[in-house]
């Protein structure tokens, strides 16, 4: 089952298109991570998701329905996919009063509301202060009930914008696992956003990678503004943030963004080939699990993230701490 | 200023000799004015919703339309409605003309552009996100702009004080379209006003000083109620 | 080049209201050079004004409080200036059948007798007044309403008298908003003849109602002019106030008075003149 | 409805005929209106900022208070201001009773609780953090309430405009202490009264269609100059 | 020099404590990051110290002179610290505008003015958007405009609250290497709050743990909330979230919340004493370096770090993807 089909959706603002989606399909009962850069448009994107925006062009089917953009036709939808925004607002009254609000015109009675609340509350820490002003808590409190203000209204989708970006680590951890939990019990689609890496992968089901406007296939690391200077038949000399020169091909000069492909760069203990090109020596900074995949971090100047396979890895074994030898291959360098 | 103190010694007198008529008075001003306020707020504060809310052409146009009616004078007002209930005019047959609904009709044109250009003062500065916070917990469009109400109560409530004061304040239109007829549609207003006519200026203070403290008692009640709601 | 020649005059909203110094005036300024700052409102209020200083002359219509006002220092003189009329209009089906009549107090007490709907301007003005002493010309019983406040840290009584009852509407309005009363309601009022007159002929859809009662010697209606004395208000310009009361008796005022129409009617007799 | 149409009609006539007289009045009524629309603003709202800034005992209460003044009538102004300035007030010596300024003093005075009362709603609505931001960037006070003014632009340029219809609508105030004084002290409003005492019904409408002209002019130039400096 | 020293500072709110320090000295020159979970204080430390707020009670000490908090005394002392926001607002009007204002303010010349705008802009990487309206930013961008017109006015002091939480990875980079530039070329002192472990130890000099609204010397790392029950003479039964379960010495009972010392738990990769008392399974997700430690977490149930000494790390080379054994000592967890 779909819950969302997008197609040739676009979003303009004044003479910026911000969104330009040609395809996308959101499976019903799947997590999704939405990644990219500031301004992407992954908030935009959730707002036209969550039918709080309209599209300026394209077209949209949730649940199989075409979607028209008219007031009377979204309020029903509406009841069936909350957003809990980046900034989230509280109402300017109590955390129960902000959550009893959605489930008040849901009619639920009240034995069953109050039940809800002190439920949702429970599951992101926040029940001790029910009776809070809701606009006067922190910035880490007002995120947690902002979900909690979503959980209690049991959606057949939640769109999360960066839902732990304020939340100290203990309740990301509470909160990662307890949207996990919502997804399996009750079989609700997710959608967030998030700059953490790691915790987009250990979440999601899916990734989607959303760069100027653009679902994009590459994955979301080492993405560098770069300096190129042309060298020689279409090869470039590519500075990126003064602190590493690579060789790359290429015809352009100037100011570009570019990827490096993390599954494409190599890594060894002990030196080979001195003179190969990319060549560069770093130090591990972090090792982690991702997915059937290690994540290594180097640090050479900037920071270089690497997709090493189980057996590339324990095949290496590079330590936190020790001095590795990298070469990126010059096809591993994509200028967007 | 003997004069003044005069009129408040006078205005005490006054209550206290539980004059019949300073009653009739009080009240029907009280009766006349709340009733056009209230139908102002149900007029003017849909409406101004609907135009902060809304973005359509000539939105701006509008408004600054509804900001010139802020000076709508309340004699032509008066001569307006007149028209149009007199005897000779449309509505004649229901003998509206010199009755306290006469007043409180044209009261309500009156103050249906203040309440509503301070409801689009009021709203269009609460952010936009508490309107799609709303919508996105399942609010249909009523319960949103109950939400919106909710944030912005401050704001509307000023609005509605102030059509409130206009209005008891008011004499052109409660003159003209009531007839400061003594016992019928005799408002505070026009009482002072005949009394200033007739040359008794502490008379007519000491009346202005009996309105300040029914509005006063009236703002009193209503900031009782705030507090209880919380602000 | 001496300085600007104003004075400031307080009148009853009748003399403005009839169009009658809008041909004074000018001919005035022609005549002397005095410049008057109009100041229309009640009776009242004017001989109000007068008191305090706030102007250098009056000009109203109540014989009795002018006189009162020349006693008690606050005038130097009344000028007679000139009269007009009163009338009592009513609706045309006359329920208290008074039409023709010349007896404006026998014409009250029929109004009453029959409880047809009369409007009172009931604001203390020179035609109030004029109603009020018509009223005790009556046998009508009349209920007075006493009223204490405090003036000059003294106690005062204000009286008000009246005959009680639904068909006694006392309004409270000058005499257009109460003529207009009347023809709303369909009443009988008292109301002066150049009023009448411009509710009657000026527009377009004048009023219904029609003169009943008039001719009665009890019914004229003096005006005059009243420069305030310079002994208790020394900064008044009485020297020009003086002048301009001089002139208004002056045959030439005198005589454009009397020419003085309104749609075909005069409206009023000089008194100065004979 | 040939009343309006004859008033239309009739109005047009007046402005075509370029009568002096006209121009003159409606020249005292816009001096008169907007200079106490100033003063009142000048007054009304940096004592609004402060009370809506500031946190101290009986806040609440003054806010009340304001409301009450809200309802002030025109005649007690009218005779309190006249009690003043008569020859034998206070300032009696100043010949000020009968003069525009008389009119301005006595319009500030209306106007001065409306320009505050929507200058708290504007402002207290205004999230705090914007001080804060202000405050934290180095911004004294007098700069601080300037970055709140630019915020809540939309909220007091409601309240001057408010406060300009209200006055420009005026005629209590206007008659009492200005005197209605052909030449002198006549405004639109005051005329208007005239014409309808005279039973001249057509032509007070029609100066009131002038009025609302005007008026809707000044506020068709605050909305170009508001488009100006953004919305 | 010190550019803050407090002592005995509190804030109340109605009768809630959020803040009560008995002492604390801020250097000069230094970066201090703040940590602490949600609620714990650390924004109305940070307005204390921006003096956009009051303490209830206490005295502070700027760069050696008492301060008294009166509107005329702060605002010189305003000129010389600057607070970016946890949820920064920017004025309805352009970014230009934005930063404008405070250098108008301090009456810099309109030509250096432009130069340090187009400057700072260009520092968080956001000078394509001097022209756009402030209030129409995504939330990164937001955050990275705000730190912008911060630093533009060279203040002594800058406090930010989460100056990354929405941004995004290339740009999280930057910032902090930005930070750390001007703190060395213009001896800035810098607080800043962070939910990220990693990044405070990595860009500060000394770290600040606060926990509610008190300044402790623990660590913030393995705070959970556990339900204590009942066991025998002075020992309890302790389950953390439903699916660790420790043994521990305490005479309480019921819902506590506590710390497990991350450098005293210790890792073995082969099994010797199956009964020791608290003694777990389970397998590395991450290895990253931190200020001469290396940084272990366990997934057992729950997440668990470990601070390793290089000697211990390289003697037991855990590697991410293996199962290790780790045991608790009794006298590791703390209850607070
Ligand atoms: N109302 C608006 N008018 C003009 N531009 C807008 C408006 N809203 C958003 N934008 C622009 O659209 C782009 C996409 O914004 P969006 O909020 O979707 O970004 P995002 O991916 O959520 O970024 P972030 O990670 O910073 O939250 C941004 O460059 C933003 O400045
Ligand atoms: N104005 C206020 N009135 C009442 N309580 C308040 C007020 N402001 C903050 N608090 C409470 O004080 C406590 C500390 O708030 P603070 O914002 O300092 O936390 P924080 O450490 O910054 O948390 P976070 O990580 O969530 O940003 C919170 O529990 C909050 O609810
Ligand atoms: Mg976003
Ligand atoms: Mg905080």
């Amino acid at each position: 089952m779909t819950a969302y089909s997008l197609s040739q959706v676009t979003k303009v603002y004044g003479k910026k298109t911000v969104l330009d989606i040609d395809s996308l399909k959101i499976e019903k009962g799947a997590i999704y991570a939405l990644l990219g850069p500031n301004g992407a448009g992954k908030t935009t994107l959730l707002k036209i998701l969550g039918f709080l925006d309209y599209p300026t062009t394209g077209n949209i089917y949730f649940q199989s329905t075409p979607v028209t953009f008219s007031q009377g036709f979204l309020h029903p939808l509406r009841r069936k996919v909350v957003m809990v925004s980046q900034r989230p607002i509280l109402f300017t009254t109590t955390v129960y009063k902000n959550l009893e609000f959605g489930l008040k015109i849901r009619k639920v009675p009240k034995k069953k509301r109050d039940r809800i609340i002190a439920e949702s509350l429970d599951l992101v820490g926040m029940n001790h202060m029910v009776q809070a002003q809701a606009h006067k808590l922190s910035g880490g409190e007002t995120q947690r009930v902002a979900l909690a203000r979503a959980v209690a209204l049991s959606p057949d989708v939640i769109l999360c914008d960066e839902p732990t970006s304020s939340v100290d680590l203990e309740n990301q951890i509470t909160i990662i696992n307890l949207l996990r939990q919502i997804n399996k019990e009750k079989k609700l689609t997710l959608v967030f956003t998030s700059h953490d890496k790691l915790q987009a992968t250990s979440l999601a089901h899916q990734t989607l990678f959303l760069d100027q406007g653009r679902l994009a296939t590459a994955s979301y690391e080492n993405l560098f503004t770069a300096v190129l200077t042309a060298k020689e038949r279409g090869l470039a000399q590519c500075v990126i943030q003064n602190s590493l020169t690579l060789s790359i091909s290429s015809d352009k000069t100037g100011k570009v963004r570019l990827l490096i492909d993390p599954e494409k760069i190599d890594i060894a203990k002990n030196v080979e080939n001195r003179n190969r090109e990319n060549h560069l020596q770093g130090k591990v900074v972090q090792v982690a699990q991702e997915k059937g995949k290690i994540r290594v971090v180097v640090k050479s100047g900037v920071y270089i993230t690497l997709l090493l396979s189980l057996e590339k890895y324990s095949e290496v074994q590079p330590m936190v701490g020790e001095t590795v030898h990298i070469s990126i291959a010059p096809d591993a360098v994509k200028i967007i | 200023m003997d004069f003044l103190l005069d009129s408040l010694i006078s205005s005490f007198m006054l209550v206290a000799s539980l004059d019949r008529e300073l009653f009739s008075v009080v009240a029907v001003s009280l009766k006349v004015s709340i009733t056009s306020s209230l139908f102002a707020s149900m007029i003017g504060m849909p409406f101004g919703f609907f135009v902060a809310i809304e973005s359509f052409k000539g939105k701006r146009m509008l408004i600054t339309c509804l900001n010139t009616l802020l000076a709508l004078p309340t004699v032509v007002i008066g001569l307006f409605v007149y028209a149009l209930i007199s005897r000779r005019g449309i509505f004649g047959p229901f003998d509206l003309l010199y009755t306290q609904k006469a007043i409180i009709i044209g009261q309500t044109i009156l103050i249906v552009p203040v309440v509503a250009t301070f409801t689009i003062a009021a709203i269009s500065r609460i952010d936009d996100r508490y309107r799609k916070t709303a919508m996105t917990l399942g609010a249909n469009r009523f319960q949103t702009i109950f939400v919106i109400i909710r944030e912005a109560r401050f704001g509307i409530a000023a609005a509605v004080i102030a059509a409130f004061g206009r209005v008891v304040s008011e004499v052109g239109i409660s003159m003209m379209l009531g007839g400061n007829a003594r016992g019928f549609t005799r408002t505070m207003t026009t009482a002072m006003a005949l009394e200033y006519d007739k040359g008794e200026f502490t008379l007519a203070v000491a009346l202005g000083i009996i309105l300040l403290s029914v509005s006063f008692g009236i703002n009193l009640l209503f900031h009782f109620f705030q507090g209880r709601t919380g602000q | 080049f001496g300085e600007e020649k104003i004075i400031k005059m307080s009148t009853t909203t009748s003399t403005q209201a009839s169009g009658l110094l809008d041909i004074l005036l000018p001919e005035l300024e022609k005549d002397t050079g005095i410049k008057v700052k109009v100041i229309a409102k009640g009776t009242g209020a004017a001989i109000r004004d007068g008191k305090d200083g706030n102007v250098d002359v009056i000009f109203v219509h109540a014989k009795q409080r002018e006189e009162q006002f020349v006693k008690d220092g606050f005038g130097t003189k009344r000028y007679a200036v000139m009269h007009n009329d009163f009338v009592i209009l009513g609706p045309e089906k006359d329920p208290a059948g008074i039409k023709g009549s010349h007896d404006a107090a026998d014409s009250l007490a029929k109004i009453a007798r029959t409880q047809s709907m009369f409007a009172s301007r009931g604001d203390d003005s020179g035609t109030h007044t004029k109603e009020r002493a018509l009223w005790e010309k009556t046998s009508v019983l009349l209920k007075s309403t006493t009223t204490t406040i405090v003036k000059k840290g003294k106690e005062t009584e204000i009286n008000f008298v009246q005959p009680e009852g639904k068909w006694y509407m006392s309004l409270g309005q000058g005499m257009g908003k109460t003529i207009t009363f009347a023809d709303e309601k369909q009443a009988y009022t008292l109301s002066d003849r150049g009023t009448y007159i411009k509710y009657k002929h000026g527009r377009k859809d004048g009023i219904d109602l029609a003169v009943f009662c008039e001719k009665d010697s009890l019914l004229s209606n003096p005006y005059g002019v009243i420069p305030i004395s310079k002994e208790k208000r020394p900064h008044v310009k009485y020297g020009l106030a003086k002048e301009f009361a001089d002139w208004l008796v002056s045959p030439k005022a005198q005589s454009l008075i009397a020419n003085y129409k309104l749609h075909g009617e005069q409206l009023f007799y000089p008194d100065a003149v004979k």
